[in-house]
């Protein structure tokens, strides 16, 4: 069985972060703001901080997932409500598809190349779908009107307000679970393995690619899973330039980073820090909050090169209270 | 009409290859040696581009003089960065140093705006230009051609042929070799990170010599990703690979327009970068460390 | 040690913004009306804005900040906002919103919420406005849209949203017409534009509207964003030999538009280019280059709406002169700034406000909005007026700028134009050697 | 010459050395035995400086210079041929070896030094145009040697040198080493080829567990059995 006692933390994050959302005036989407960051540094950390490899084109599964609901709303407006599930299974199949895609041809390179390879897929894509005029071309999927005609405007609005922001939450709950259970499971000693050395990994009679294919699927599907409700189903619209913008790889990075890759808690408190710090940093400093935000990023680089999570594990390394942090 | 078109467009690709790969260079030099991956790498050539902005419309400089200013701000900027910041976290785990190249260059494009303001500026530096059956070559455009072929080449004979040059190569062949020569591997280091900065600050030169305009804080980001892109395709690490993947790079932009242009409804310029971007991951299929990679 | 001294420097910023996030809730910025009986009593109104202050809008969003506090400040010296025998003075109330979506609707949310604003002034560009309708529908609070024409957003049917900008499909027709008056027999059109759905919009609407007019359409391409080199497409379309020439997208594509035509000695008879050449770091950049250069305008310095004109008219005026405006600009931005097009839009989103507000007299967000409605007034950006259906902004017209002899002329309609369209445009070699559309 | 005195050190969180004391005396070969893991290779390393000691003291004649890196170590005359010889494998022979002469100090003797080198190891100079990473593992292994010699050095810090060898080039190798210590040079050794070594040695060491388990003249060592069953395995 896997330890769940880690999950408590994360999990008294996120029911305090949306309890202070759901008590406090006008803090309920800033909070969503801090969850969005935290679920894609969630997301990710399964793939990049499992087993090493850096994705920069992570943000195509969030497109492919974004897409996915696009067209079941988009363009199967009919089925009425059943057109939120199809969304997701189609956010679901698409990120499949582009995981078998890229699967293939980009997880047999390593470090730096593969990591740069997948900004080609990100990329190529994009430029495939707006040169192509697939779904739109660079116009994209509109979809409030459409969506308060077939629902009328006071269950559009719930859709995008509350449905997913619900969808989201939900999202990361089943994500950290899941991160647990890779970690302790088969699955995250192979992937542990491989992350310490892929070679002698290797050697040793692991199916690497297997346990890669199983991180990278996990991560993608949860990261197409956001984008469905956090892009599409929230914003009501999707543009290709919008969901293929690779800032959110870079800023999911930095999450994961922040807080620690290859953890539980890693990604949820380094989501925390850097929504909190960039929301308050806009509120108060409007205009100069990324000049006082990178100064302080860099400080943390450097006071913790592994991460909060990871300095904080090292400092209690022989507490108790160890075992909930994970 | 095809054949002139096909023939223009692969002029011009090459043009811009030539600066596409003076602005990888730096990149790649910098993998190469110090194993990071500079995400702020962007920020550097938008420091270029202005600094041949001011130099021309404050002092009247002209672009191609203002490469040694560029070259001197570059290794400035390089050495403090690197003593500030990437010296501390060279023994730190592999991708802080992406966090921290990542802040570096958020810093720097928000400094640049304060001071800068978020105009989109430009210069005109008229000069004339060849006019040739099928299109016009300006010759801002053949000497930003021209000034990469040039640094590229010198860099080359500096690399192949000085001591430090030698020494740079061989820490990125193997440090502990390099240091039971006596070689200062940090020092190499930090002089590897200048000259690095220095060359992506200049090839912001050169882009302002081949587009004068839209020069802007935050015009770094497609160039990054440009780059990022052409570097591993000519074989991270390798500054030479990354210079001929440049034109390989600027000739699929360009060239594949043309042939894109005879499919009905769709739109071939976005289709070019399609292409470019496919062939990347093609030629990875087949020589995953690129094409001049070695290990 | 050093160590130590970072986790220090850490935990001081975090208990510092720890500080702040607590003070807005203290701070009381409500603005609920306390009866008090005696004389006009004198309350803050706070108008909400995103701004774009950083991020790849951040120079629109800095205009239309400026703007907004120009307008507020106007209304405050000018006896403010009257409702029954209260006055109420106009703040903006800003947040940054680094051009990307999520922020903009947390910061929509926390302004109708932490600060009780129901008056918004929406994020620049569509895009923005789009990802902030729904909060706003949420909330129940007006949006004002000053930086986001694209039609779509009109055409969802949020009731709470409405335009002051003249809509996309407006952008490029006024040229057209310019065109056909000056030349009948100009008829070869090419578009070049940017693939991005704003420009593909203006184009689109562009297209039939020149069809209807009798051009012919002899090359349509685009260009992706962010593309540094058009020589491709430009090849081309010297090859189509076009008598007139529209396209462009944002400000970088649209000088380097410019700057390659001039390059590739491609000779038009007249170009219109999207957004860029409405500044002047479009002729800064280009020098000679721009003469004879076209922009549609949503507003421009030295277009003839006054006072005067409103009387013409016979619809009220609101708001400062126009040398009262680029005066109070110049106060708050320096002296050496000239106010864009964002800068009166933003303006004119605030004056509607205060505007609708004395029409409804009461802050309520519905009545406000039933007033726009039939509102109707002129203000140094021109004419406001809605579709009451869509919101839509109805009344105010595009203008067609044009440089000539390093100025930015008005060409076009002939009723606000302040010179003659010059027309054709010299060509790139006579403007190599000097020659401007004023010689 | 070189005494190196509870010198503690490791990887990351891991700690291999727990205190290890040693001395070299000035022309003299001096070897560390111990199994595999016993921290031979991350003795030399941290003495060198490739890894920094975290405890200890390493003197040289009399200098500590435990904190000095290796560059300048160089310049004070040690030197280091690597465990897996870290050649540059893309430079050629010649360059390899010019490379080994990159401080003044030793470029100033480079003539005489790859004279040496030349005279020491002929082979090298017919393949002196070839890539190192070319050539055979024996080759290499001399490239190593006679680019540690480039430095011009007092001491060298050898690793495993025979690793990897035909058991004809092992001898070879030996023989060299034994050449350079009759040159004058000093040597400190660490070999898993218990026997070859000890045959060239003047003094010897025994690592167990991160700490040294016995040290001496070699022959105290070749006469005490059970040394040589508790530690070395034969």
């Amino acid at each position: 069985m896997f330890k769940f006692k880690s999950l408590i933390i994360p999990f008294a994050i996120y029911i305090i972060l949306i309890a202070i959302g759901l008590s406090q005036p006008g803090l309920w989407q800033p909070i969503m703001y801090i969850m969005f960051y935290i679920g894609i540094g969630v997301a990710l950390n399964n793939f990049m901080g499992l087993t090493g490899y850096v994705d920069f084109g992570y943000v195509a599964f969030l497109a492919m997932g974004a897409y996915g609901m696009g067209v079941a709303l988009g363009y199967f407006t009919y089925l009425g409500i059943w057109a939120i599930p199809l969304g997701f299974v189609l956010a679901l199949i698409f990120a499949a598809l582009l995981c078998t895609a890229v699967g293939g041809v980009a997880l047999r390179l390593r470090g730096a190349y593969f990591a740069i390879a997948t900004i080609g897929v990100n990329e190529g894509l994009r430029y495939l779908i707006e040169g192509a005029k697939i779904w739109g071309g660079s116009e994209g999927i509109i979809l409030s009107g459409k969506l308060r005609k077939t629902f009328g405007p006071e269950f559009a609005n719930y859709l995008s307000t509350f449905v997913a922001d619900a969808a989201l939450i939900i999202i990361i709950f089943i994500a950290s679970v899941i991160t647990v259970y890779m970690i302790n499971s088969r699955v995250g000693y192979a992937l542990l393995a491989v992350r310490e050395d892929e070679d002698a990994a290797k050697v040793m009679g692991i199916n690497v690619t297997k346990y890669k294919l199983i991180a990278f699927f996990t991560s993608a599907t949860i990261g197409a899973m956001i984008g469905a409700s956090a892009w599409t189903l929230k914003l009501t619209y999707v543009f290709p330039e919008d969901v293929f913008f690779i800032h959110y790889t870079v800023e999911a990075i930095v999450i994961v980073m922040l807080g620690g890759a290859g953890t539980l808690l890693g990604p949820v408190v380094g989501g925390l820090i850097y929504g909190a710090l960039k929301y308050y940093l806009s509120v108060i400093l409007p205009g100069f909050q990324l000049l006082v935000f990178a100064p302080l990023l860099l400080v943390i680089v450097v006071a913790f090169p592994e991460g909060v999570v990871g300095f904080v594990k090292k400092k209690l390394q022989e507490r108790g209270i160890i075992e909930y942090i994970t | 009409m095809i054949a002139e078109q096909l023939a223009a467009n692969i002029i011009y690709g090459l043009l811009l290859g030539g600066v596409y790969g003076l602005a990888t260079m730096g990149l790649s030099l910098i993998f190469g040696v110090l194993r990071v991956v500079n995400v702020g790498h962007g920020a550097f050539i938008m420091v270029g581009a202005f600094t041949a902005f001011w130099m021309f419309t404050l002092y009247s400089i002209p672009p191609l003089a203002s490469i040694v200013v560029a070259v001197i701000v570059g290794l400035a900027m390089g050495f403090v960065v690197f003593m500030t910041i990437i010296r501390r976290l060279l023994d730190a785990p592999e991708l802080s140093t992406l966090l921290a190249t990542f802040g570096i260059g958020v810093f720097i494009e928000e400094l640049s705006k304060f001071f800068w303001g978020p105009d989109y500026v430009g210069y005109s530096w008229d000069i004339g230009g060849i006019s040739l059956p099928f299109t016009e070559l300006p010759f801002t455009k053949l000497y930003a051609f021209g000034s990469s072929i040039v640094i590229a080449a010198l860099l080359y004979v500096w690399f192949s042929r000085t001591k430090l040059g030698k020494a740079i190569r061989a820490v990125v062949e193997d440090k502990e070799g390099a240091m039971v020569c006596g070689i200062n591997v940090n020092m190499v280091y930090a002089l590897s990170f200048a000259i690095g900065i220095a060359l992506t600050v200049t090839s912001g030169v050169l882009v302002t010599l081949f587009t004068p305009v839209g020069i802007n804080v935050y015009m770094g980001g497609d160039y990054t990703l440009k780059a990022f892109v052409i570097a591993v395709l000519g074989g991270l690490g390798s500054p030479w690979g990354a210079f001929y993947a440049g034109f390989i790079f600027g000739l699929l932009e360009n060239g594949s327009y043309t042939l894109l242009g005879l499919i009905p409804g769709v739109e071939p310029f976005g289709l070019t970068r399609f292409v470019s971007f496919t062939a990347l991951l093609l030629i990875l299929l087949l020589k995953p460390t690129g094409l001049l990679g070695g290990e | 040690m050093r160590k130590k001294v970072f986790v220090l420097v850490l935990v001081g910023f975090v208990l510092f913004f720890a500080g702040c996030a607590q003070q807005p809730e203290e701070k009381p910025t409500t603005t609920t009306p306390a009866a008090t009986p005696t004389g006009p009593k004198e309350e803050t109104l706070y108008f909400g804005a995103p701004i774009s202050l950083s991020g790849k809008f951040a120079k629109e969003g800095q205009m239309s900040l400026w703007g907004m506090q120009v307008a507020a400040q106007w209304i405050n010296e000018n006896g403010g906002i009257k409702v029954g025998n209260k006055v109420y003075k106009v703040e903006i109330k800003y947040y940054d919103d680094e051009s990307k979506k999520e922020s903009v609707q947390s910061l929509i949310e926390r302004l109708a919420t932490v600060d009780k604003v129901k008056f918004i002034l929406a994020p620049y560009s569509s895009g923005l406005t789009m990802a902030a309708a729904p909060i706003a529908e949420k909330y129940g609070v007006l949006m004002n849209s000053h930086g986001g024409a694209s039609d779509y957003i009109f055409e969802q049917g949020y009731y709470y949203v409405v335009q002051t900008l003249s809509p996309a499909s407006k952008y490029q027709t006024g040229f057209l017409d310019m065109v056909k008056t000056l030349d009948p027999d100009a008829k070869r059109l090419a578009l070049v534009y940017e693939d991005k759905e704003f420009s593909r919009a203006v184009h689109q609407a562009a297209k039939e509207y020149a069809e209807k007019l009798g051009f012919e359409i002899v090359y349509e391409k685009t260009y992706p964003a962010g593309t540094t080199d058009l020589s491709p497409i430009l090849n081309e379309l010297k090859a189509a030999n076009p008598d007139v020439l529209i396209g462009g997208g944002h400000f970088a594509d649209g000088q380097l538009l410019a700057q390659q035509l001039a390059e590739l000695n491609i000779n038009i008879k007249a170009i219109s280019i999207l957004v860029a050449p409405s500044l002047p770091a479009f002729y800064e950049a280009l020098g000679t280059k721009a003469e004879g250069i076209s922009a549609p305008a949503q507003w421009e310095t030295g277009v003839k709406y006054s006072p005067e004109v409103a009387e013409k008219l016979g619809v009220e005026w609101y708001g400062p002169t126009q040398e009262e405006f680029i005066k109070m600009f110049k106060d708050l931005a320096g002296e050496d700034a000239e106010p864009s097009y964002h800068v009166a839009e933003a303006a004119a989103a605030v004056l509607s406000y205060a505007k609708a507000i004395e029409k409804a007299q009461s802050t309520d967000v519905d009545r406000v909005r039933e007033a726009m409605n039939d509102l109707e007034f002129m203000c140094v950006y021109g004419m406001w007026s809605i579709d009451p259906e869509t919101g839509k902004q109805v009344g105010h017209d595009m203008v067609i700028i044009q440089w000539q002899n390093e100025e930015k002329k008005i060409v076009w309609p002939e009723s606000a134009a302040n010179a003659k369209p010059c027309y054709p445009m010299p060509t790139w070699d006579e403007k190599a050697e000097g020659k401007t559309c004023g010689s | 010459m070189l005494k190196v005195s509870k010198l503690e050190s490791g990887y990351g969180e891991m700690q291999v050395l727990w205190g290890v004391d040693l001395e070299v005396k000035e022309k003299s070969i001096t070897t560390v035995l111990g199994p595999n893991g016993a921290g031979k290779s991350t003795t030399l390393k941290a003495i060198f400086g490739i890894i920094s000691p975290w405890n200890g003291m390493v003197e040289y004649f009399g200098e500590d210079v435990t904190k000095t890196p290796p560059h300048k170590k160089v310049e004070m005359g040690i030197t280091m041929v690597p465990e897996g010889r870290h050649l540059f494998p893309n430079m050629t022979v010649e360059d390899n070896l010019l490379m080994g002469a990159y401080l003044s100090r030793a470029e100033e003797k480079f003539e005489d030094s790859l004279e040496l080198v030349y005279t020491l190891f002929p082979r090298l100079k017919e393949r002196e145009e070839q890539k190192a990473g070319t050539l055979s593992g024996g080759e290499q292994q001399m490239l190593a040697i006679g680019r540690a010699l480039m430095t011009s050095p007092n001491l060298i810090l050898m690793d495993e040198p025979s690793q990897g060898l035909a058991p004809k080039l092992v001898k070879e190798v030996f023989e060299t080493i034994y050449k350079l210590k009759e040159e004058g040079l000093t040597i400190l050794l660490v070999e898993q080829n218990v026997f070859s070594s000890l045959d060239i040695s003047d003094y010897a060491y025994v690592l167990h567990e991160g700490k040294i388990a016995f040290g001496g003249s070699v022959d105290e060592i070749k006469e005490s059995e059970d040394i040589k069953k508790a530690y070395l395995g034969v």
